[in-house]
């Protein structure tokens, strides 16, 4: 009801859209505002579905022409997700009502605006469909939705490479799947999911085919490698409170399928497939941490960082499935609920840290993080923020980041006793490779937090900004408070996720996370038990000790510059991003194959330069090696096949006459 | 007798296709295409003598006016105003032409094996040959660069087609022939426009260069 | 007078009038009330078949079943859109002076006697009687692909003008040998050629003979419906022609050639078993969906590229109604109804651009159109998403049909290549369209755009929109009756 | 494990003040050992103690530029530290806090100081901060899963991620020592001197720019800034000694807690705290200081000792 509520909501914003077309402003309050009354309500009914428990089936409508239902069905999994979107939609949405004056001409507005209701409908549609044309209606609909707004500024070839290069993308996904759906439904004999994730539809070669099909076709959403490309270049292009929807919950519908088709849809799961995500998921984990190590784009990073945690919840949905293929669902269901929590979580930081970004891009026109620096005074709330994000994403307890990837890592750990001989080997280095990603992660958002709010300012532009207004800022609190309230109480999340979890098929029965108000335990036997808030307490215990140590009562601070070697110390002098993510740049030289070019520029004498220019690139490995590849055959292939249609008469009269005797020629022999 | 008149005439048929083939010269092409008309017209009358059925009459008089007489002296004319006489090299050399003709003719005659014996006492031969010109028409076509000769082409192609209809059909209901004949006549006006219009335009009637829309 | 003879007149009175004179007003009059009149005929005719009674004349040599009605209709809409577009097309371009006398007498007169020709294609019954319609509608058409009388244009009418005339030799072969294969069980009176008598006697054909004819007669129409590897006047054809017959080509012919081939198909399903003549559509069919391909992704040309969008269509058309099965007729039908509402459309956006642009070029054209002609612009993107089958809009629903039925039939593989090649085909698409449309506005003093005004032409586009989108959700329910009753005699449930 | 919780506090601040006291002690001796290697006098034993009085007393003194993340950060990681310390088992075979979790909660905790210090670093706009940071940050990249694939090791064998547990059930098993342990000690123990900014990783005495790290991180901070970053270094080296003991050799640690056994197990500790202290001074003298790029060779080497480690254990 709420749901329908929601969705009522969005039409009736784009309607008032369409009728105040000529006034931008109204426009703008009246999309987004509906959108967040939307977002509300979605969140509403999402908690009464997970606290109900139940399964709320009914039709919303029929396509009359071809009797395609669009039919609803909510229960615990689309829930969470629903509270994922109404999570970040609801600040993102607010966020926007002023951040879009400046994001797009007047003029284009309303079109955004629109876009934006549309695809928050979409992915709610996605996530309630109970059949197979409603899904693919949805999802395709969030693809073109999504396009649109990334193009918002088609005036840059960027964008509109980006958009394009997603469109592109995601439709091949939805070829994808659409092949996998149809297959599925012939073998079910029906195209709504409850006939057709019954598990036993298909079964052997088949099977593993679908399986692939659908982990190809949600991968691209999911912004799994090799199909990840579209999204460093789609989340910069795109204004900032959308890159903060698209990163927080469009990329979690990719993950949303992958579960619900792929990891439990399928019946057992084949015990390569889990061995598969789980390699899968630890590379795309490093290696989207390691690009965004390598970023200058604050945009770009954070997108980049966006594929490392899609790798990470990855892991915990492989160690799920080869769980479940060893027999061991109350394992399964820890995996899941390691990747579901995730998922949330990644949604709350992720989202922040673009607002945040936003919010910066907005004040200094730029999204360079060399022409930062200093902005932790000019704008103090917006860093703040940002800061708690970076400390979230960067898996710090006891902020939300940690709780996930601590259950994370015992999903992987308790594996080890699930499978016998080599393979669980597999356990302890991903786990290991875990690490390493968090690690990674932490210096790379040190980076980016020091490298833009830290220090002075490296451009004008930095030296005059300001802080947003407070409609932008109260959205990234909210967000920000939620990494805290979500990393000190992760109990309520838990006890929601283990009736999810609980009720989905091949893990159903098992009690995964035992969960107080603040205790995670794993498993049982439990081989660890976590209470943040005794961290937290601890923590605060031990600063209040430090504090005093250092306590100078009124006593003022001595301000003094910086020393700098005896010169004046100027910005210039500061370490840049570049240079800080240098050394590591170096160490990984296998995977980003770093090339550097130096230049002095000099009036006279070559040896009195006034300037060095000096710039790093790294190997755009996938675009290089993969897709240009593939892009120039495909072209080769079609540029040959036109001399099928070369202008001549004879030639099209030749193709007539041999199709004719050709087919008399097979007749003859037929009689 | 009757038999061996069909026989004569619908190798006469073949003989002109082939001659065609090896023909350069546009005005004698034309004339072996009337030549070919009138020989279809013996056929039908013959048919009709032969199981009695008048209306075939009707089909041949249309057919040696119309293909006989009419659209070859248009066609003369087509010619003697654009003042084009002969066609020039065409992309396959007469001696491979011959011989791909000849392969087609097997073709034809391999199908036309698989019709119903019996129903028509010179099905096969009939068939055999009028299949065989079809295929050899689609060839000119294909092959011959001049405008005036594709159309001549398609015309062999449509007495190949009467042919059969005549060989294997007890001929086709009146109504729908006269249908036929007359869009053929509406057919040969509008190639014959078309023929003014390109030349007017190129100063040729070299189709082969019509070839300025690729991709 | 009978309503069926009379909605066939009413376009040919047209005709004659337009071709006669008189002023421009008055002749843009007669036009406009003809197709109308012609429009609200055809409506008719399809209500008194849904009221039980099928329309015939001249014996059964005219007949209306539902297949009929539904391209008659479609015909019907599309030409009176049409005339509407024509009429602002052809404003706009006597205003810079380009229309000749021969030209307007061209015009008014050709294109209602194309769609005189194109209703005589889909309300005969007699297969002779088809035969001659199709050919008269390549006659009446020629001129109108030759209209700017420039070098390319002639080029195009006469490449058309040949295929054209060898597939229907074709086709005249095929229905000779159909008949043929009956020999002895036809009455040789006209009758002997009525659909619905072949159709009874069918189950006695002499399967060779038949075999043989409907091939050619397969490749005969499949010339004028546009399917591989006889598709290639078609390109050529529909940069060259007006926009107005243009749409003509695109949705009226497309449409009674498939009303041509449908029939076939049913005579040798009903003879020889559906196989054989299914297995000749999916194949020819296929390949038509897949020749599409390369040609979208590397195209020069706005009009050529809506050409081969419209070979994809006459082919996923082609392969629902081969895949044999009730839900692949209905796919089918549904499919060719939706085409026809998107494809107006397309050629009536793209027509506009190319007309302020006064060129179809995409090079000439360039980048940015939607800043200089906003509404012609977003159009031709609503199109786009339109005719790559993109959500919310009806060609959607019926691929998705068509692949369903492919899949849940024993089809799978070829629904599946059929996905994969609409998967490229859209991105080859969407790309083309998206670089024109979007990007800066860039304006080149060497060549001047005209300023979109309010006209006819816009009217017309408007209205295709509209049509198209509400039918997306909505179609009337006598219209999707009509469909239905179509796909029932399509998967051959009517004899 | 104690779950009452005003214990569990009193426990908790018992134990990390008794680390604080000991921790400045443990430094100074491993810099006077290591000074008479080299022939020299070397500090007297209570000099940390002494500089740290001095620091203390200091005024405090910031740079202009930096914002209220460069006064955060000796507070913060000083915070980390002593927190960290209340998840060991030290003398009692229970972590005061285990309650509050194990190996990971440690390492995270230990993650936060670290970040707050290379923040405050960049604060300065000191081109030495941002060195050092980077350099901190990247060396810690790569150390920090080798730790923890370590660990993994022992908790894998012992069942349990939880310290407190580890040791006990190591107790409860004896000193059977299976051959991988070696590897695994061989391995934590490159850690242990990376962690701490030791040679050959780095060089806790220079000054010199271009060899600094961890120095050249908190360059610019001076009086009770400096204090509380030096006293939370020298407690972070005493935890991960103890970790490394815990780990390899409990015995003597007290299970029950009666005056004796604690004496016993202090007695213990503090002999164990010295023998390792011995090694790392040895592992200092005897080696020479690797430049910044070939220290992840040395890291990836610690790494495959605890793969090795695994593999030889669990098959």
């Amino acid at each position: 009801m709420l749901l329908s509520a929601a969705l009522i909501a969005h039409v009736v914003a784009i309607v008032i859209a369409v009728a105040l077309v000529r006034r931008p402003a109204a426009c703008r309050i009246a999309t987004f505002g509906g959108a967040a009354f939307a977002s509300a309500l979605i969140i509403a009914s999402a908690v009464q579905a997970l606290a109900s428990g139940g399964v709320d089936h009914r039709v919303l409508a029929t396509h009359a022409a071809t009797g395609f239902g669009l039919s609803l069905t909510i229960d615990g999994l689309a829930a969470w997700f629903l509270l994922i979107q109404g999570a970040v939609a609801l600040p993102v949405a607010i966020y926007s009502i002023p951040y879009m004056r400046h994001a797009v001409p007047p003029a284009r507005t309303p079109v955004v605006g629109i876009a934006f209701n549309v695809l928050l409908a979409s992915v709610t549609l996605v996530l309630v469909s109970g059949e197979v044309v409603g899904f693919v209606f949805a999802w395709e609909v969030m693809s073109l939705a999504t396009t649109a707004l990334v193009a918002s500024e088609h005036e840059h070839p960027a964008n509109r490479r980006a958009a394009y290069l997603y469109l592109a993308m995601s439709h091949v996904g939805t070829g994808c799947v659409i092949a996998a759906f149809l297959t599925l439904a012939s073998g079910a004999g029906s195209l709504a999911f409850s006939d057709m994730l019954t598990g036993h539809v298909v079964t052997g070669s088949t099977r593993t085919a679908v399986f692939v099909l659908f982990a190809v076709g949600f991968g691209v959403k999911a912004g799994l490698l090799p199909v990840h490309v579209w999204l460093p270049e789609a989340h910069p292009a795109a204004p900032s409170s959308i890159s903060a929807f698209m990163s927080g919950v469009l990329v979690k519908t990719g993950i949303y399928g992958i579960v619900r088709f792929g990891v439990v849809g399928l019946g057992v799961p084949d015990p390569s497939w889990g061995l598969a995500f789980l390699l899968l998921g630890s590379l795309t984990a490093i290696l989207g941490v390691l690009y965004a190590l390598a970023q200058q784009d604050l945009k770009r990073l954070l997108a980049y960082s966006t594929i490392e945690n899609a790798g990470i919840i990855v892991i915990g949905l492989g160690a799920a499935m080869m769980a479940s293929s060893a027999g061991r669902p109350d394992l399964a269901a820890f995996g899941l609920t390691a990747s579901l929590l995730h998922a949330l979580n990644h949604a709350v930081f992720k989202g922040l840290l673009f607002l945040s970004a936003g919010s910066v891009v907005m004040a200094t026109g730029s999204r360079d993080i060399e022409s930062f620096g200093g902005l932790l005074r000019r704008m103090p709330w917006t860093g703040a923020c940002f800061l708690v994000g970076a400390l979230a994403i960067s898996g710090i307890p006891p902020l939300n980041g940690f709780t996930s990837e601590w259950l994370t890592f015992q999903s992987l750990l308790l594996n080890f006793s699930s499978v016998p001989g080599l393979v669980r080997l597999n356990f302890p280095v991903g786990a290991a490779l875990l690490a390493l990603t968090s690690a990674l992660a932490a210096a790379c958002y040190v980076k980016a937090f020091g490298a833009t709010f830290l220090a002075q300012p490296r451009s004008t532009a930095a030296t005059q900004a300001h802080d947003a207004p407070w409609c932008m800022v109260m959205p990234q609190a909210a967000l920000a408070l939620a990494c805290v309230g979500l990393g000190l109480f992760p109990g309520p999340a838990l006890g929601a996720l283990h009736r999810v979890v609980g009720a989905l098929p091949g893990v159903a029965g098992a009690s995964p996370v035992g969960a107080g108000a603040f205790t995670m335990t794993a498993g049982s036997p439990a081989i660890d038990v976590v209470r943040p808030l005794i961290v937290g307490l601890a923590l605060l215990g031990a600063l209040a000790v430090a504090r005093a140590l250092t306590w100078r009562g009124r006593s003022p601070v001595r301000r003094t510059a910086t020393w700098g070697c005896g010169g004046a110390l100027s910005a210039e002098a500061e370490y840049t991003g570049t240079a800080f993510s240098k050394p590591l740049i170096m160490i990984f030289g296998a995977v980003y194959r770093p090339t550097r070019e130096v230049a002095a520029l000099a009036h006279g004498s070559p040896y009195f330069p006034h300037a060095v220019r000096y710039r790093a690139r790294i190997e755009p490995t996938f675009e290089r090696f993969l897709y240009a590849p593939l892009t120039r055959t495909v072209l080769w292939l079609a540029e040959r096949m036109k001399v099928l249609q070369a202008g001549s008469l004879h030639a099209y009269l030749a193709y007539i006459l041999a199709l004719g005797v050709g087919l008399l020629i097979w007749l003859g022999g037929t009689r | 007798m009757t038999h061996n008149i069909l026989v004569l005439c619908a190798a006469g048929m073949l003989v002109s296709a082939f001659l065609m083939v090896g023909q350069r010269a546009l005005i004698t092409t034309i004339r072996l295409y009337g030549a070919q008309s009138w020989a279809l017209g013996v056929v039908a009358i013959t048919m009709g003598l032969a199981d009695g059925r008048p209306h075939l009459y009707i089909t041949a008089a249309l057919t040696i006016g119309l293909k006989g007489i009419f659209i070859p002296w248009f066609l003369v004319r087509v010619v003697d105003r654009v003042g084009i006489h002969r066609e020039i090299e065409p992309f396959l050399n007469v001696p491979a032409s011959l011989l791909t003709c000849l392969a087609l003719t097997v073709v034809g005659y391999r199908v036309s094996a698989g019709f119903p014996v019996g129903t028509q006492l010179v099905a096969h031969h009939v068939i055999g040959v009028s299949l065989s010109m079809l295929l050899i028409g689609l060839f000119l076509m294909v092959t011959r660069k001049k405008a005036i000769t594709q159309i001549l082409a398609l015309l062999t192609v449509e007495n190949a087609i009467f042919l059969i209809a005549l060989g294997i059909t007890s001929g086709m209901p009146l109504v729908v022939e006269l249908g036929f004949s007359f869009d053929i006549i509406l057919a040969v006006l509008v190639l014959g426009i078309m023929v003014f219009r390109i030349v007017d335009r190129f100063e040729s009637m070299d189709v082969s260069r019509l070839s300025k829309l690729k991709g | 007078m009978n309503l069926l003879v009379l909605t066939l007149v009413v376009p040919l009175v047209t005709a004659a009038l337009g071709a006669l004179g008189g002023s421009r007003r008055s002749r843009d009059a007669v036009l406009l009330a003809g197709l109308g009149l012609t429009f609200g005929l055809s409506v008719a005719l399809a209500a008194t078949l849904l009221g039980g009674t099928t329309p015939t004349a001249f014996g059964d040599a005219l007949r209306v079943d539902a297949l009929s009605a539904l391209v008659v209709v479609l015909c019907g809409f599309v030409s009176l859109l049409s005339g509407i577009y024509a009429v602002g097309y052809l404003r706009r371009n006597d205003a810079r002076g380009l229309v000749t006398p021969r030209m307007r007498r061209e015009f008014y007169g050709l294109i209602p006697a194309y769609v005189f020709a194109l209703l005589f294609v889909a309300v005969s019954n007699n297969i002779g009687l088809m035969w001659v319609a199709v050919e008269l509608t390549t006659l009446a058409s020629v001129f109108l692909v030759g209209f700017h009388n420039r070098d390319t244009s002639i080029e195009a009418a006469w490449k058309f003008l040949m295929l054209g005339s060898l597939g229907l030799g074709f086709a005249l072969l095929g229905t000779i040998l159909i008949y043929a294969s009956g020999e002895g069980r036809l009455d040789e009176t006209m009758a002997g050629l009525n659909w619905t008598h072949l159709m009874k006697a069918a189950p006695q054909f002499h399967p060779f003979t038949l075999r043989l004819g409907v091939v050619f007669a397969l490749i005969g129409y499949g010339t004028k419906a546009g399917l591989a590897p006889m598709h290639t006047w078609k390109p050529d054809a529909y940069r060259e022609a007006p926009s107005p017959a243009g749409v003509l080509m695109a949705v009226g012919m497309l449409n009674s050639a498939m009303y041509c081939l449908v029939r076939i198909h049913l005579i040798s399903r009903a003879a020889i078993g559906p196989d054989f003549s299914s297995g000749l559509l999916l194949a020819l069919g296929l390949l038509s969906v897949m020749v599409a391909v390369p040609f979208i992704l590397l195209q020069w040309n706005l009009k050529r590229l809506l050409a081969y969008s419209s070979i994809e269509h006459a082919g996923i058309i082609a392969i629902g109604v081969g895949l044999g099965t009730p839900a692949g007729a209905f796919g089918a039908m549904l499919h060719m109804t939706y085409h026809s509402f998107a494809k107006p459309l397309a050629f009536f956006s793209a027509g506009t651009v190319a007309q302020l642009h006064r060129s179809s070029d995409l090079e000439v054209i360039g980048s940015g159109v939607l800043g200089r002609t906003p509404v012609s612009g977003s159009l031709l993107m609503l199109a786009a998403v339109m005719v790559t089958g993109s959500p919310p809009f009806g060609l959607f629903f019926s691929e998705m049909t068509i692949l369903q039925a492919g899949f849940f039939g024993s089809h799978a593989t070829e629904a599946a290549l059929l996905l994969g090649a609409l998967v490229v085909l859209f991105c080859g698409f969407s790309y083309q369209i998206g670089k024109l449309v979007l990007g800066p506005q860039v304006a080149d003093p060497l060549r001047p755009v005209d300023q979109e005004s309010v006209d006819l032409s816009m009217v017309a586009n408007l209205a295709a929109a509209s049509a198209a989108v509400v039918s997306a959700f909505y179609l009337p329910a006598p219209l999707l009756a009509l469909i239905k009753a179509a796909a029932v005699v399509v998967a051959g449930g009517v004899k | 494990m104690i779950t009452d919780p005003v214990t569990a506090t009193g426990f908790a601040v018992l134990q990390a003040a008794g680390l604080l006291a000991v921790a400045p002690l443990v430094r100074t001796s491993i810099a006077k050992m290591k000074a008479r290697l080299q022939n020299r006098q070397g500090p007297p034993l209570l000099q940390g103690y002494r500089d740290l009085i001095k620091l203390l007393r200091k005024e405090v003194v910031r740079s202009e530029t930096a914002s209220w993340v460069y006064a955060a950060g000796p507070v913060v990681y000083f915070a980390t530290a002593v927190t960290a310390t209340t998840f060991v088992p030290v003398l009692v075979a229970a972590a005061p806090l285990e309650a509050a979790g194990g190996i990971l909660v440690l390492v995270g905790t230990l993650a936060l100081g670290r970040f707050a210090l290379a923040a405050a670093a960049l604060d300065t706009g000191s081109p030495f901060g941002g060195m050092g940071a980077s350099r901190e940050m990247t060396i810690a990249a790569i150390a920090e899963p080798a730790l923890l694939l370590g660990l993994f090791a022992a908790a894998l064998a012992a069942g349990s991620l939880n310290l407190g547990e580890l040791v006990r059930t190591l107790l409860s098993r004896g000193q059977s020592y299976h051959p991988s342990e070696l590897l695994s000690l061989a391995g934590l123990f490159i850690v242990l001197i990376a962690e701490t900014g030791r040679i050959p990783v780095d060089n806790p005495a220079t000054h010199l720019e271009l060899t600094m790290i961890h120095e050249a991180m908190v360059l610019e901070y001076a009086g009770p800034d400096l204090a509380l970053v030096e006293w939370a270094s020298a407690v972070k080296e005493l935890l991960f000694i103890t970790l490394l003991i815990d780990l390899f050799v409990p015995i003597g640690i007290a299970t029950v807690v009666t005056p004796g056994s604690i004496a016993v197990a202090a007695a213990a500790w503090m002999a164990k705290v010295f023998v390792v202290s011995v090694a790392v001074t040895l592992t200092e003298s005897t080696n020479a200081k690797l430049r910044l790029f070939r220290v992840p060779e040395l890291l990836a080497i610690s790494l495959g000792l605890g793969f090795l480690a695994l593999t030889f254990r669990f098959l």
